[in-house]
């Protein structure tokens, strides 16, 4: 990598990646904790290792783009804009939580952010997102629709439906692969003919390409660049980012199937420090600047957990409400 | 009130939504150029265009899913599948996401989408193509279910369902196509969901029945009528939200009861709603609760056997005949 | 008799069948390397090597589509689906054709292919991973269904359904698998499908249940002892082929009966199994039947409402007392 | 077309082929006069026009290799050696059809003749031909399985999903796309993001190549080359046949869809007369010797309607006879 950072993005908007990365890395490790004690129940998975992905594609969209992904959601949320403690408190499973807790973990939402939600079907969100993005197109209102996904979920029928779909109409939807190179304890290369991911993409008449997923920059160099060739031409394109999750596929995982050396391996291009090391190098920001805004993170995830532990559960009647929709009732008031 | 057939109240239905609301599109297989394989769309490419009527291709699963995010995304889909029975490979995206996105969002999004699917059986279509789903569809909580007997509730339910914000497996039966009926000129005379209709009053016994099995069970009637029996007959038309007050009412004026439906019998929606007679009518039935039931076969091809599987009058005949002799 | 637990009486089940008879292979997500997500297919890969014991790719309908293939090719397919919300994508190959084919094709094909399919909720794992879907496989002709509910039923009628000729939907409970008890030493000691256990013999009421709700149906039926109410315990074990004598012989020797059941209410196995006993013991009935059932509602995460969803002990005990109070 | 007929097959070889051509079409239109009386009911989907690929395919296969294919089967099955008085029968819905009266036009199948059916439900046979396929391979039998489908079927996540698998497994498929253009009354190019369907394999490392459907030669070439690949590789392969239905999608559609200019001008490649004049351009047939087996397959067609006329109804039993298996049933008594 040779572009030095500050040709790309000012200063502060450099620091924003690190001190979002820094977050979420914050709060998926105070999860962990938190499922440990016995708070968060249910699955859990964490994103640790993969931020670059989620930081760097979320800067490159427009801010009322659609984000849609899977269940490994919670940064994805927090970065467009979700407040860590409703989304702490939704792990929790409480009445503040961003989904009233009936949700959980899996299925964040916040449709004021754009969030069009975690889905935990794998290869459920597709043709969600593709009819996202028709809506968009429909209503000419110049939003692409991101469609985030992992290694696993490509083999599902609904990734070929999407893409057949999403080129036939000419829709606006950017697909993103987190290839993390392993859906729950099978590598990708045992579970796809063709492990390169991207390249999945020539039976569909749909550019796409590679990038590093452990490299904050380039995700939103790509993805940025991506998204603006998707809205002029309302066509659908794939990025695929190469990735790793440190941690097991959810709480319950040892991840034996992954050799200590091959962890440690990705551990040494953790997207954290390497980006550290860059700011520093660049003279964009000394340690002491990184200290604190690794220090900031750390009281905002304190803060989530404090908020969602002191939080009211659910009332019982919470169980029969949401079922139906009210007639009368506004039906999509985010889109005034 | 214009005579049509069902087919043409469907159309005029959609038409009339569509020059309504412009966030209604309708979309499935050849639902555009070739107006639809039962021509329920004849004419909306034309009055509408493409933007607003669009050819899928055949990827059921995803003709549901791109409602769904269509919905999210501010528009009210009516998305055609092209038979029910296909709904069965749209399994995940009907129950495990269009029932259920409100609910495990917390209520933060309303899927007003409509998905029209005929079916039923009688046509020598055989095993695959001869189901009746309707009692999948009930099951699943978050789904309101529309099965209209008549042109009039197939128009007025079909009006209902495109303007309700919830999602609707809206089942057209295809051997009532071309069944005739009048149908009200005012176009706002919609039918709310969850009113079941009595369309023949009587007093010996309750016949209920949805979709062609209402038109069966009205054939039934008026046999048994000349023998004697006075059959009431209640017309469910949906099945979620269900009109139990309707029915109840009735068995508890009757004491006696007769359920019919198409579908296979275990499991099925004749069976729940049988049960619910036993439960509420308990101390009121003088017999039990008959049930006329597709049989829990595949459909065999070969009409001579195939209408062994289907209820007909006679099957519906002979079961109120005997709830009439059992003993009380 | 060892004492061992359900996942391990599931475990052996598989492994002596495989060793028994060659044309038995075993596939599914993460069922080789990874042994399970459940670790019921622990070991496998060791002693049968990849041949035989495969992991797939996530694309659930091929899951079953591809043993459908491998049963008419002449193997005995053992598909894993990873939990049973994910059979609604597979849904096409098991209902349109695992359950058609030998009907379709005049009886020239059998399919002797099993899905195993963990499901069941309680674990906070919300609406789209916390689903009972027996009432979808019950409702379909052409398909068996097993609901063992102990380490001995697990063994027993897991080595039946591999033997069996039939295709069948093997519905483990994810509550179960630490559960302990034991099972016969004897390899040949199977269970056969179609006959229910009376688990606890009684003479006030009979509680029908199957799966888990067996398990919560014993624990109420011992605290109900101690209330001076006798309550005889049916276990179904399976749903297709049903034992209807068992339980309606119980009823009508106790005159009273709850039936409990973990899925959705509406169109769900509990309706289906009250309204037999209604129409079956019509007469004998003191009360209408009672249902336990899941609410119809998607499963919140949230597990202070969860359990609201889902049947606990008290509500059956609930039930039995109402029952037991109602006017006769 | 330069290469002489008898430098590929020997002559009986090569008259085989036309009559098995005329058989189809005789079959087929005597289908269309028989729905038309009322004496088949239900769908009916005729394959006039496509004779050339189900005869050059199923001649290019082994004679126990696994045949799968959608509803336009009948000319598959016979070819295959199905007795055509019993699939008269069937579509008669009588108890001696082929399937005794249960399947009906589209669900013809004899396991004895390893055609392993006519599935209705557009992609229902991909994932069965792999499991096929598997049962091939792991018995060590060295049969391949050839599932044929048409342009329609491929955007079905099926489609994708067994495409994967087959390569992924190693298993000897030969997918055989009957490309007629439509889907029903979709073209298509208006369903297919990739119209070239036998590109749509690159996403899967899967190899495959375009034949021309109307002629029978060219069809048997490349179904025998491409099936010995398959076979000796066990792996899965794609041939596109393009092709055309001289028919409605069904006897119901009238096909307005099609300007008469495009039916006429395939018609004038109907691979019948096409193959005639060749025949008798390289004297191997006369006009005569010609006349003479389309006249034998008349008369065999005439027989199996009066045959299917003759026959009895299904008893009412039938009705529950095979839902289940009896146990202690032979299970693949075809697999001795
Ligand atoms: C339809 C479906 N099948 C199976 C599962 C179980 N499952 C959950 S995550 C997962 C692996 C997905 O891997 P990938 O798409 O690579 O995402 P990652 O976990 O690596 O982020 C599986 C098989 C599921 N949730 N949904
Ligand atoms: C799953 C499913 N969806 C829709 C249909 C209705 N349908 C029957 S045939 C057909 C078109 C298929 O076209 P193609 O695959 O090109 O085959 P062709 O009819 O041209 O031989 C459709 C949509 C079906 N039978 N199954
Ligand atoms: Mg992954
Ligand atoms: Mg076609």
């Amino acid at each position: 990598m040779d572009t030095k950072l500050r040709a790309i993005l000012p200063d502060q908007e450099l620091l924003k990646f690190y001190e979002q990365m820094a977050l979420c890395r914050e709060f998926e490790e105070s999860c962990a904790e938190q499922y440990t004690k016995g708070h968060i129940t249910g699955f859990l998975h964490l994103y640790s290792g993969q931020e670059a992905v989620a930081v760097g594609a979320t800067a490159g969209l427009h801010r009322d783009d659609y984000i849609l992904s899977a269940y490994r959601e919670h940064p994805q949320a927090i970065i467009r804009g979700a407040d860590p403690k409703r989304v702490m408190a939704e792990l929790f499973g409480k009445a503040t939580g961003i989904c009233k807790g009936k949700g959980g973990s899996m299925h964040l939402f916040d449709p004021n952010l754009s969030f069009m939600g975690g889905y935990a079907i794998v290869g459920g969100q597709f043709p969600i997102a593709v009819g996202l993005a028709f809506a968009s197109k429909y209503r000419r209102e110049g939003r692409i629709s991101a469609c985030f996904f992992g290694d696993g979920a490509v083999n599902q029928g609904t990734f070929h439906e999407g893409l057949n779909w999403a080129r036939l109409w000419e829709l606006p939807v950017l697909f993103i692969c987190e290839n993390n190179f392993y859906g729950i304890g099978t590598e990708v290369h045992r579970s796809s003919a063709l492990a390169d991911i991207h390249k999945r993409t020539c039976g569909y008449n749909i550019p796409s390409e590679k990038v590093d997923g452990m490299d904050v920059m380039a995700v939103y160099q790509a993805v940025k660049r991506a998204s603006e060739w998707v809205r002029e031409r309302n066509r659908p394109y794939l990025i695929e980012a190469i990735t790793y999750r440190f941690r097991g596929h959810s709480m319950s995982d040892p991840g034996k199937y992954r050799s200590p050396a091959e962890v440690e391996l990705w551990k040494e291009r953790d997207p954290l420090p390497n980006f550290a090391t860059r700011l520093v190098a660049e003279g964009i920001a000394s340690e002491d600047n990184l200290a604190c805004l690794r220090a900031k993170a750390t009281a905002v995830v304190r803060e989530a957990v404090q908020f969602a532990e002191e939080s009211p559960w659910p009332d019982d009647r919470e169980v029969f409400s949401d079922v139906f929709a009210a007639n009368g009732e506004e039906v999509c008031p985010w889109l005034k | 009130m214009a005579e049509i057939n069902y087919r043409d109240a469907l159309n005029r239905a959609l038409k009339e939504e569509m020059r309504r609301d412009p966030s209604v599109v309708v979309w499935g297989e050849d639902v555009a150029l070739y107006e639809g394989s039962f021509k329920v769309t004849r004419g909306l490419l034309a009055e509408f265009g493409e933007e607003r009527v669009l050819d899928t291709p055949i990827s059921e699963n995803s003709i549901v899913g791109v409602a769904v995010g269509a919905a999210m995304g501010g528009l009210r889909p009516v998305a055609e599948l092209m038979t029910v029975n296909f709904a069965l490979l749209a399994m995940d995206q009907i129950v495990n996401h269009l029932a259920k996105i409100r609910y495990m969002f917390g209520g933060q999004a309303s899927l007003p989408v409509v998905i029209r699917a005929p079916g039923g059986g009688g046509s020598q279509l055989a095993a695959q193509h001869s189901q009746s789903l309707e009692s999948y569809f009930m099951h699943c909580p978050g789904l309101y279910v529309a099965v209209p007997a008549t042109p009039a509730d197939a128009y007025g339910l079909l009006k209902s369902a495109i303007r309700d914000n919830n999602p609707v497996m809206f089942l057209e039966h295809e051997l009532l196509y071309n069944s005739k009926g009048t149908v009200p000129d005012d176009p706002e005379q919609t039918i709310p969901f969850g009113s079941a209709e009595i369309k023949r009053q009587g007093s010996d016994v309750t016949i209920v029945a949805y979709s062609r099995m209402t038109i069966l069970a009205l054939e039934a009637a008026e046999e048994l009528e000349k023998e004697g029996i006075s059959c009431e007959v209640v017309d469910l038309r949906t099945l979620v939200p269900l009109d139990t007050t309707t029915f109840i009412e009735s068995v508890n004026k009757t004491s006696r009861a007769v359920v019919v439906s198409e579908c296979w019998s275990t499991c099925g929606v004749g069976a729940d709603i049988a049960n619910r007679i036993h439960e509420n009518c308990f101390y009121s039935l003088a017999a039990p609760v008959r049930r006329v039931s597709g049989l829990d076969v595949p459909m065999p091809y070969s009409r001579k056997i195939e209408k062994l599987c289907i209820p007909q009058v006679v099957d519906i005949v002979k079961a109120v005949k005997e709830t009439m002799e059992a003993k009380s």
